[in-house]
């Protein structure tokens, strides 16, 4: 039975040491905090597991703009609410850790009873990865393959963003969305604000390019362009555009709308749903790539903005 | 015992770990990191599973990548849906957890139909 | 001893000096007393061993763009440091110009 | 004459579509949702309205080829096979399922028009905006769970499902609702996250998520590995969270009762049977050697104690909408009476059972619709629904309340309802296995809706003297709407047998069945 090397042994403590630090923490807003280091060394693991394409997914989105989320709600929390104070009785704990245990001991016998020669698709991607024109396995997977997980997920990204809306109260529709306004951003972050983001629409840009045939892509690219437009929101550079705003509403419905349309043109030219003509796969997925990169990059820029507020509330708030 | 395994049972491990801290925070905002940790724990799993499926040239199975990151994306809607769900319930009820008796602040408002 | 081994021998002795710079770093951290000491101790210390560590890698990478890529991580963490370095002592410092209570206690 | 002939040309082009067929249920809401979000303002009202005769039409389509082509009709997209690529569907259960989908989303459609249009002053509203948006999501959601063949877009259904859904809940943002909401978004999320885990464990040991694929290999494997009855353990646990059966249960009363009539039809009638629905698929399609389990045993007592559970609340509450709910927890037990009836010998049980659970989770889906509607019609005129105070209600509103009423009776059972015929085929099999315990429960449940419906009419049907002041009438189309489909499920016992035994079309599994 060889030992694993010991860097593995010692992400794996690690994130488990940062997981505990999550949950058994007292205050939410240290848990926050554990939460994006807890992601960033998840995403070591990734490049440790060889899957490069979810590392870059998991710091960017997974930590980078989940912790953002969580890190500005905790600050939000009301400082009397019971929640932070109350704590489940001992009895409840123990069974849960119990349970919780039981669940895990399940699952690690499960995961050492896994079949040997470990069934794979890998082979079937390989030799259907020509037709597809791209030579990034995990691109040709999400864009051609199982176009349709990714087409539904977009979806899903769009339905988010109306169900965040219809949380502001009524007076509110029309408002600007009000997570990210603050008190006057400090002058180092409006240097950042102004410092940075070309920078970061060029990584952007190149995380797609590269996409097509190393790791990287749109759902990455998407990633960094919204961290840029937050960190403007946030330095108060820009003010986030109204909800009922047309042109911004078009962009954020813009790539799922493309996907639709090549992917209904597919039913036609090449006989099946998503399906994509011989030779002209590369350019059409590149084309809904680029599409999807600035919807999504929009509608995760909008998620963090957080529902519409009615313009009168004040401005600045903690 | 391939680092796949290792990982596999990190994730177990996670699962469990979410799962308790999902059971014993009454916060919704807790409970919403630990249903990311448990989210985070089942994604290892399927990077194991794509650590194992390596063949014919790549680090890994490529399929169970895809999912993972389709997966992630789902998961920070769901979070960003769940977070502006808990700011907007700490606005109205000044409380964010989820006892079933409805908080007292709100038994005045008359019962509004649609 | 070939140009190889000379890399070799460089890249080790430059990262393993980096990283002792890093730890300096986190030793900062752990003893000095006040926030702003601590902050001048990981800013100063870590930017410098990460460019030690950068600096050593550059031959192990053998293309240009490889090269490029290096030193824009470099200088990416300096900016991010630098900014969340001044926002910080700015959180710490009142805005009326008095002097900045030493923000001690816990990290 | 010439409008038949139309009628037919039009329905034979569009059988003759075959397989493309599919993709109208699954594509027309989220291209139209994806539309109603660009142009907002007031074009989602009629972008909702005109895509829903539409997806009738494509239901009833897919039903009629499925029926007689007597087998499933599927779909490759990307012209991808499995295991690579992902199949699209319709067997006999999702031709039924699309078909009850696609009625009781029209009827409230159509009930829900007036009541969520933007008012002429401003150019959108959130209300308006949300709803019809949100309504297409929900559409979109369940024809894709019912269509789909593999299990991880499969999940990716029920979070389109779950993110239309959750919103709906706190549409009118008290703090009550918006408390209910996230209990729900919680609950969900944590289904979907132990059903991916069960889809995780079921990849490493296969190395394919199609069902077709996975049934074939499992039964190749013969005894199930240990891998694959831990991937079923989490699936249904996380999906029992999801249909909110008896023990998982907390998160559904205050969240249907709270949310705004039509959402909250939508919400009991559909959006909790698309995880019961998928449960059905795991038991039925992807392991069937689970029915002869006790397992089985386990979930048609988690059903039987939901029976009787929701039964006993749902008499005392003392908000009509509440007691809508708390049936809709009892409505459910019946659903998971067929996991441990399908395990009968008696010849060709799975399909006999199979036809019940349809017909009953069709029938509660048009009642439960109805009864939502119509105490929503008389919330609406009155200003508020305990139901103490419902003295003298027959008399203001005598079509709401007689709506309400026969949709009361087709949920107890009457001759010709629906629920009746259901009933009738699973005490059979329940009589032809020897287990006459589910048939006992069966009667307990309806003599309990009957109790709670009893309660409900002794207090509307009375104090006829001065009818109750009515804050607004509801628009007479709206009780007649309702009305028809309480019918409905009334008159749903009436099918021919032929067109019952469509649910049976493309059930591999009801050769194999369930026998030990």
């Amino acid at each position: 039975m060889s030992l694993p090397a010991p860097v593995d042994l010692g992400l794996a403590a690690l994130v488990l040491g940062l997981a505990g630090w999550v949950i058994t923490t007292s205050a939410t807003y240290r848990a926050a905090e554990g939460f994006v280091a807890y992601g960033l060394v998840l995403a070591l693991v990734w490049v440790r597991l060889g899957s490069v394409d979810v590392a870059l997914t998991e710091a960017a989105l997974g930590s980078g703009l989940t912790g953002l989320l969580l890190l500005r709600a905790a600050a939000r929390l009301p400082a009397d609410d019971p929640a932070e104070t109350t704590r489940p009785g001992p009895g409840v704990r123990v069974v849960a850790a119990v349970l919780c245990t039981a669940v895990a001991g399940a699952l690690a016998a499960v995961v050492l009873l896994l079949p040997e020669p470990a069934p794979s698709l890998a082979p079937a991607v390989a030799a259907n990865l020509s037709a597809t024109g791209v030579g990034n396995p995990v691109t040709g997977v999400l864009l051609a393959f199982r176009a349709v997980d990714t087409l539904g997920e977009s979806i899903v990204l769009v339905l988010a963003l109306v169900g965040l809306w219809s949380l502001a109260p009524d007076d509110a529709w029309g408002g600007r969305p009000g997570f990210l306004r603050g008190p006057a951003a400090a002058s180092p972050l409006r240097f950042l604000a102004q410092v940075l983001p070309p920078f970061g629409i060029l990584v952007g840009i190149h995380l797609l390019w590269i996409g097509a045939d190393h790791p990287g892509g749109k759902f990455q690219g998407a990633t960094v362009l919204a961290a840029m437009w937050v960190l403007v929101l946030v330095a108060g550079l820009r003010q986030p555009p109204r909800v009922t705003s047309r042109p911004m509403r078009g962009l954020a419905v813009f790539g799922s709308l493309v996907f639709v349309g090549i992917g209904t043109a597919g039913a036609w030219l090449a006989g099946a749903f998503l399906a994509y003509p011989e030779g002209l796969a590369k350019p059409l997925i590149l084309s809904i790539e680029t599409a999807l990169m600035l919807s999504v990059a929009v509608i995760l820029g909008l998620l963090l903005a957080g529902p519409p507020e009615p313009d009168d509330a004040a401005g600045v708030r903690s | 015992m391939s680092d796949a395994t290792l990982f596999g049972l990190c994730g177990a491990a996670l699962v469990g770990l979410g799962l308790y801290g999902l059971i014993c925070h009454p916060g919704a905002l807790r409970k919403l990191l630990a249903f990311n940790l448990v989210g985070s724990g089942v994604f290892l799993l399927f990077g194991a599973v794509a650590r194992r499926g390596a063949a014919s040239g790549f680090g890994g199975d490529p399929v169970p990548q895809a999912l993972v990151i389709t997966g992630l994306v789902v998961a920070f809607a769901a979070t960003a849906l769940a977070v502006a769900l808990v700011v907007r319930l700490a606005q109205a009820a000044g409380r964010t957890d989820l006892d079933p008796e409805p908080p007292a602040r709100s038994e005045a408002t008359p019962e509004r139909p649609s | 001893m070939s140009a190889v081994e000379i890399s070799t021998v460089f890249t080790v002795f430059a990262v393993s000096l980096g990283s002792l710079f890093f730890l300096a770093g986190t030793l900062g951290l752990l003893r000095l007393p006040d926030t702003l000491t601590r902050l001048h101790a990981l800013t100063k210390a870590d930017n410098l061993g990460l460019g030690l560590i950068v600096l050593g890698l550059l031959p192990q990478v053998s293309s240009p763009l490889g090269w490029i890529g290096l030193i824009a991580v470099w200088l990416l963490a300096l900016l991010a440091g630098a900014t969340v370095g001044q926002l910080l002592a700015g959180a710490l410092r009142p805005s009326d110009g008095t002097p900045p209570d030493r923000g001690g206690g816990s990290a | 004459m010439v409008s038949v002939q139309w009628l037919g040309g039009l329905f034979a082009g569009v059988t003759g579509l075959g397989s493309t067929l599919l993709l109208v249920p699954v594509m027309l809401p989220l291209a139209g949702l994806l539309l109603a979000i660009a142009f907002g303002g007031r074009h989602p009202r009629r972008i909702v309205l005109a895509l829903l005769p539409l997806g009738l039409v494509a239901a009833v389509g897919i039903a009629a080829v499925v029926l007689e082509a007597d087998a499933p009709l599927r779909y490759d997209l990307g012209g991808w096979a499995p295991p690579l690529g992902v199949t699209l569907q319709a067997d006999g259960l999702s031709a039924v399922l699309l078909l009850v989908t696609s009625v009781v989303m029209l009827a409230v459609g159509l009930y829900a028009w007036p009541g969520f249009g933007v008012p002429p002053g401003s150019s959108e509203t959130r209300t308006s905006f949300a709803f019809w948006t949100l309504l297409l999501g929900v559409w979109g959601g369940l024809n894709l769970v019912f269509l789909g063949q593999d299990l991880f877009t499969l999940y990716v259904a029920l979070e389109l499902l779950t993110f239309s859904a959750v919103p709906l809940v706190c549409l009118d943002g008290r703090a009550d609702t918006l408390q209910a909401a996230l209990r729900y978004l919680l609950f969900a999320l944590l289904g979907s996250i132990l059903y991916v885990l069960g889809t995780a464990l079921l990849y490493g040991q296969f190395g394919t998520l199609d069902i077709g694929l996975l049934r074939d290999r499992l039964a190749a494997a013969g005894a199930l590995p240990p891998a694959a009855i831990a991937a079923a353990a989490l699936m249904t646990v996380g999906l029992l969270a999801k249909t909110a059966l008896f023990p998982l249960h907390l998160w559904l009363p205050p969240a249907h009762a709270g949310a705004p009539p039509a959402a909250s039809a939508i919400l009991s009638a559909l959006v909790v049977k698309a995880s019961f629905v998928l449960i059905v698929r795991i038991w039925f399609d992807l392991m069937p050697a689970l029915l002869t389990r006790s397992a089985a045993e386990v979930l048609g007592v988690l059903g039987a104690v939901a029976i009787v559970y929701g039964g006993a609340l749902a008499l005392g509450q003392a908000r009509l909408k509440l007691l809508v709910a708390y049936s809709t927890l009892a409505q459910l037990g019946y659903l998971f009476l067929i996991f441990p009836l399908a395990t009968s010998p008696a010849g060709n049980a799975t399909g006999e059972v199979l036809t019940g659970g349809m017909l009953q989770l069709a029938a509660h889906a048009c009642a439960k619709a109805a009864m939502f509607l119509a105490a929503g019609l008389i919330a609406t005129s009155l200003g508020h629904d305990r139901i103490g105070e419902l003295a003298g209600v027959g008399r203001a509103l005598p079509l709401s309340v007689l709506a309400f009423g026969i949709a009361g009776l087709a949920l107890v059972g009457i001759e010709p309802s629906g629920a009746y015929l259901a009933k009738t085929l699973l005490d059979g099999a329940a009589q032809a296995s020897g287990q006459w315990g589910w048939g006992l429960v069966m009667q307990i449940g309806g003599l309990l809706t009957a109790a709670y419906l009893i309660r409900v009419f002794f207090h509307a049907l009375s104090g006829f003297a001065r009818p109750p002041a009515l804050r607004a009438r509801p628009a007479r189309y709206q009780e007649l709407l309702v009305l028809g489909l309480a019918l409905c499920s009334l008159a749903l016992g009436l099918l021919p047998p032929a067109y019952l035994a469509v649910v049976t079309v493309g059930r591999v599994a009801a050769a194999g069945g369930g026998l030990p």
